[in-house]
């Protein structure tokens, strides 16, 4: 037999081979400050559980700056994962739905959505200190 | 072709990556400095090096109008067909030539294959009509017959799965899917957008019979949404939104067969 | 050397090759049928088809309206029975393809549209957008995998029939990714190889489109019929060929030349139909033949528009609305903008004819046999008479289907009364054949394949285009005559096994060249003016009287090739004036 | 439907509706946290909502449990990106993780 097909192995940094691929791992790499913010977060309603002082100490801790950095961080991936999430999600809705409705719709409405909540999230924050 | 060459000395590299399994250990990359014609399609070019400079080049093609699907090839990273890339949107840059990624290459540009079409057939991507329909029975209604003597299919029915049936095959998709390369086994972007074509056609009553290939650990739940197998589609097939439905589907499923254990039992 | 044994045998997996197959399989699910191609099925040429597949569908029409156009479309060179065959059986396989899944496009109430083709009376012409064969063969393709009996081997290039007892018995094949040689062993075989465009520079082809078929069979003692007649058809892109559908001038597109003027009422096509409104036989919807004869005639008046590529006509489709070229041409649109960097939407689009389609072939009969017992062939690469002098538009890919069924049926009907000959006798056969391969690979020679055939294919385009000349056409037999020498000698310089794509082009070349002298003899030889074949030395009326007649070329003991000529089976349509237009209606009202 | 022989579905439905609440609550919440502090956020309005109101408790568990799923789904199979292919030891660890924060969280709510 004279065939010999050549596989090629899988690079292991084949992520950065192409930029395709590099937003890929950018956009998948936002699941791990999300992560560890959620338990930053956790952290805090335990907190809260116990009582002021340990509420007031979390809440310094979160204007620390390298927490700041952390939460920045952390927002712009996650305003990443927001928008590809939202272009994605016509795709993944059922191809019914998705031809009676269009792509642009159920992605727009999913993002108005996304800036209605956010800005409830802030306003209703915000309350305390206006009240 | 040499005909065509118009008297100016403007030149092109190529790189093209050369195996012959016969003579060589591994491939490698040849140099090919070739006449720059504005009108040349990379497939143009191909042609003039095996005509002029070396017939051992072996590349697959065909039709040169991008519906036969044999000419798949990554030309400076991205997977295109070459018979729709033009020198022109290259020149005066080199352009380097590979076969199609996460397939075996048999030699030169041209790659295996075979694995691909078994995963294609591994979907049954026919009309599995009431009467073949053997798994379950048929969610749908079989669509009337018009007085042609066909299946009454409106438009908006057609228009149903009509982009998941542009496929041509041609395997851009595999080359553009890091998980295919990951996972060998992943069914893949374009068998399975052709599963899914199928299922969609008010037509068919198979959905059930192609189940377990596309609800399979190496079917749908292979894919992470990369997503660009879509974006290097010549057809523009979207084939992971075929997948990504798919996903959705198969959770609806899985979630009925807890609440109506009973229906999947047949 | 590894055998394979079938039952029945089928070469070429495209729109022809898989009905044949699948008709088979269906007819008797216990054989074997081997699906032998040199491509994977789906890059067989039916896939580049276009505009669509012709069927009567509509009340106000009927079979003998089919039937005269085809018969006059082909300027009665076509065999009546077969004509009628066709007529009869084409709506039903179209109905069938809509079963096995094929996309056709659709009218509001989900009934199959059809839209109007060139020298078609009435509308009939079933489509899937733009990408009608494309559609056709998939589903074919596709369909076939559920016959577990069709066993298929993609990538075996086919170099000879094995002949035994006088009957077709198998085929030797490379098997192309390992270069190993296989014989193929069955009680019959079925050609479904293609067309042979590729003899011609400038064609709409594929690159497999060689005529391999048409040289085993005429190697092995069969008979190509009526190989003179070459269609052009009138809207190739200038410079790569690709084609633009007929369905755009269906859809109502027109032709314009230099000075924006509809040439066409000039060539008995006219009057001057509103633009947007086309209608039947009239203008952009004649026939291919009389439209590229009519550019022809443009170009050498000087009225044609020069562009980098050559000289060109505008095909205007700008009146049909984005919307609608979306929706019906959306191929030709893309098509347009990669190769020519023209917009259909808001800009004319330059086109000239291009060698399209070869209405002569392998000699066969009604039932698809031909002279050699157990071969039978089907689609573009025999000549069972349909398509006559010229084939309209959307007969071919029909014709695949409905003699493609014939063939599968005919083949195993065949294999069920025959019996194989002793093996060994099949074996040496075979290895004869096998050292036809090897000789190949190991040709020392001096002449460099690529070379003699760029020389082909241009003495093709010079001497037998859509006008023809004795002294051109004389030239052009010596000038294949001596490049079928020059082969002899030619250099083979890549000796390995594994995808060998040169050795696979010296044989495709052989092919080609064989089929080139075919045409060029039947068209030196064929001394009037009929349908494709159109002379300018003193020949230009057609001549009933002499060539109501089907050209014949067969090889002779030592290799050469003869001619001789056999009578057209007209039953009840007697040849008359072909004519399209006004002239057309007026004979009607006669 | 043929019953699948993997829990995949299920936790790519996890996943997908942690892609969703991230999506919906964590750039509001990322900012109301980077912005105010405890005078605004004070421990009697934050402790009224999230630990006493209905509503304040069944926000936090709808929007936080399955933010847990959805980014260890992702970090599982992220680990499949870089070709750590990992066993169903480590298959049971993330998702056990996941289990864990979000009993926790039901329970400091409760």
């Amino acid at each position: 037999m004279s065939r010999r097909p050549y596989v090629r192995p899988m690079p292991g940094n084949w992520f950065m081979k192409h930029p395709a691929y590099r937003f890929y791992m950018l956009r998948e790499s936002s699941c791990v400050f999300n992560l560890l913010y959620c338990i930053n977060l956790l952290n805090g309603l335990f907190k809260l559980a116990a009582g002021p002082d340990a509420w007031n100490a979390w809440m310094t801790m979160q204007g620390n700056p390298l927490m700041v950095v952390f939460a920045l961080v952390t927002l712009g991936l996650t305003l990443i994962h927001t928008i590809t999430f939202a272009n994605m999600a016509p795709r993944v809705a059922p191809q019914q739905v998705r031809k009676a409705v269009g792509d642009m719709p159920i992605r727009n409405g999913l993002l108005g959505g996304v800036v209605v909540v956010n800005i409830v999230i802030i306003a209703l924050a915000a309350m305390g200190g206006t009240a | 072709m040499t005909d065509m060459i118009k008297t100016n000395d403007r030149t092109i590299t190529l790189e093209i990556l050369r195996y012959n399994p016969e003579s060589d250990e591994a491939p490698t990359f040849g140099t090919f400095e070739i006449p720059y014609v504005e009108d040349w399609s990379l497939l143009d070019a191909l042609e003039y090096i095996k005509d002029e400079m070396d017939s051992s080049l072996s590349y697959r093609w065909s039709c040169r109008m991008a519906v036969c699907g044999s000419c798949g090839m990554v030309i400076n990273g991205k997977p295109q067909l070459g018979c729709e890339t033009f020198l022109r949107s290259y020149y005066p840059e080199k352009m380097r030539i590979e076969p199609l990624a996460n397939f075996p290459i048999e030699r030169d540009l041209v790659v295996d294959s075979s694995d691909f079409i078994k995963k294609l057939e591994s979907v049954k991507p026919y009309i599995i009509d009431a009467v073949d329909a053997t798994k379950a029975a048929p969610k749908k209604k079989q669509p009337e017959k018009t007085s042609t003597g066909v299946y009454k299919q409106k438009p908006a029915e057609l228009g149903l799965y009509k982009q998941f049936s542009m496929c041509i095959n041609c395997m851009l998709c595999y080359s553009a899917c890091p998980q295919m390369g990951l996972n060998p086994l992943f069914t893949g972007p374009a068998a399975l957008a052709l599963g899914h074509r199928y299922n969609l056609d008010n037509r068919d009553q198979g959905a059930d019979e192609r189940t377990e290939v596309i609800q399979d650990k190496n079917g749908v739940w292979s894919c992470t949404f990369v997503g660009y197998c879509s974006e290097v589609c010549p057809k523009n097939v979207d084939p992971a939104a075929a997948i990504n439905q798919n996903k959705a589907q198969g959770a609806q499923d899985w979630a009925l067969s807890f609440l109506m254990p009973r229906k999947g039992d047949k | 050397m590894q055998v394979v044994k079938a039952d029945i045998i089928v070469v070429g997996a495209g729109g022809a090759g898989l009905r044949a197959a699948i008709a088979a399989a269906e007819k008797n699910p216990n054989l074997d049928i081997a699906l032998i191609s040199k491509v994977y099925p789906m890059r067989s040429h039916t896939v580049a088809a276009e505009g669509g597949s012709a069927g009567v569908v509509q009340s106000h029409d009927s079979l003998e309206n089919h039937f005269i156009d085809t018969v006059a479309g082909g300027d009665w060179l076509c065999d009546q029975d077969v004509v009628d065959y066709f007529v009869a059986n084409s709506t039903e396989e179209m109905i069938q393809l809509e079963h096995w899944g094929c996309p056709w496009s659709r009218k509001d109430d989900g009934d199959v549209n059809v839209r109007a083709f060139g020298g078609m009376k009435i509308e009939r012409t079933w489509f899937a957008a733009d990408k009608s064969g494309f559609h056709m063969l998939h589903t074919l393709f596709q369909t076939s995998i559920k016959y577990p009996n069709i066993k298929r081997y993609d990538e075996f290039y086919t170099t000879d029939l094995i002949i035994e007892d006088g009957r077709a018995q198998g085929v030797t094949a490379i098997q192309i990714n390992s270069g190993a040689p296989h014989t193929f062993l069955g009680k019959a075989v079925v050609f479904a190889t293609g067309g042979s465009g590729r003899t011609f520079r400038f064609n709409t082809n594929g690159a497999i489109v060689t005529g391999d078929g048409h040289a085993m069979a005429l190697r092995a003692g069969a008979t190509l019929r009526d190989m003179e007649f070459v269609q052009y058809h009138p809207t190739g892109l200038p410079g790569s060929g690709v084609l633009m559908t007929e369905g755009c001038r269906g859809e109502g597109g027109i032709l314009l030349n230099k000075d924006g003027y509809r040439y066409l009422q000039d060539y008995g096509l006219g009057p001057e139909t509103p633009v947007g409104q086309p209608k039947n036989k009239h203008m952009e919807l004649g026939p291919r033949d009389k439209l590229s004869q009519a550019f022809w005639q443009e170009q050498r008046k000087g009225r044609t528009i020069e562009t980098p590529l050559g000289d060109a006509v505008h095909l205007d489709l700008r009146h049909l609305g984005e919307k609608k070229l979306m929706e019906r041409l959306p191929l030709i649109c893309s098509l347009a903008k990669n190769y020519m960097g023209v917009d259909p939407v808001h800009q004319p689009v330059p086109v000239r004819p291009a060698v399209h389609y070869t209405m002569g072939g392998i000699r066969a009969n009604l039932d698809c046999s031909t002279s050699i017992p157990g071969l039978f062939a089907v689609g573009e690469c025999a000549s069972n008479g349909m398509h006559g002098a010229n084939r309209l538009g959307s007969n071919s890919l029909a014709e695949t289907v409905v003699f493609g069924k014939v063939a599968g049926e005919s083949a195993i009907e065949f294999a069920r009364h025959a019996t194989q000959s002793d093996q060994t006798r099949l074996l040496d056969h075979a290895n004869a054949n096998l050292d036809r391969i090897e000789k190949m690979r190991n040709a020392n020679g001096t002449e460099k394949a690529s070379h003699i055939r760029h020389d082909m294919v241009k003495t093709m385009e010079t001497t037998l285009g859509i006008y023809r000349i004795g002294e051109e056409m004389q030239e052009g037999v010596d000038k294949i005559t001596e490049l079928r020498e020059r082969f002899k000698n030619v250099k083979v310089e890549d000796k390995s096994k594994v995808f060998n794509t040169e050795l696979l082009q010296a044989f495709e070349l052989e092919s080609s060249l064989t089929v080139a002298q075919g045409m060029a003899i039947g068209a030196l030889n064929r001394k009037e003016s009929r349908g494709a074949h159109q002379r300018l030395d003193g020949f230009e009326k057609r001549d009933d009287e002499n060539f109501l007649k089907h050209s014949l070329i067969t090889l002779n003991d030592k290799g050469e090739a003869t001619l001789s000529y056999e009578d057209v089976n007209v039953t009840r349509f007697q040849p008359a004036a072909r004519t399209y237009g006004a002239a057309a209606e007026k004979g009607e009202q006669k | 439907m043929s019953k699948p022989k993997h829990i995949e579905p299920l936790l790519w439905s996890l996943f997908g509706a942690g892609g969703m609440t991230i999506a919906f609550f964590m750039t509001g919440i990322i900012l109301s946290l980077v912005f105010f502090d405890a005078s605004t956020l004070s421990y009697e309005r934050m402790h009224a909502f999230f630990m006493e109101s209905w509503i304040g408790r069944l926000s936090i568990i709808v929007a936080l449990v399955p933010s847990y799923w959805g980014c260890i789904h992702r970090v599982y199979h992220g680990m499949h990106d870089l070709q750590i292919h990992a066993g169903n030891g480590i298959k049971v660890l993330c998702y056990g993780f996941a289990m864990v924060l979000s009993i926790a969280t039901v329970v400091v709510v409760i």
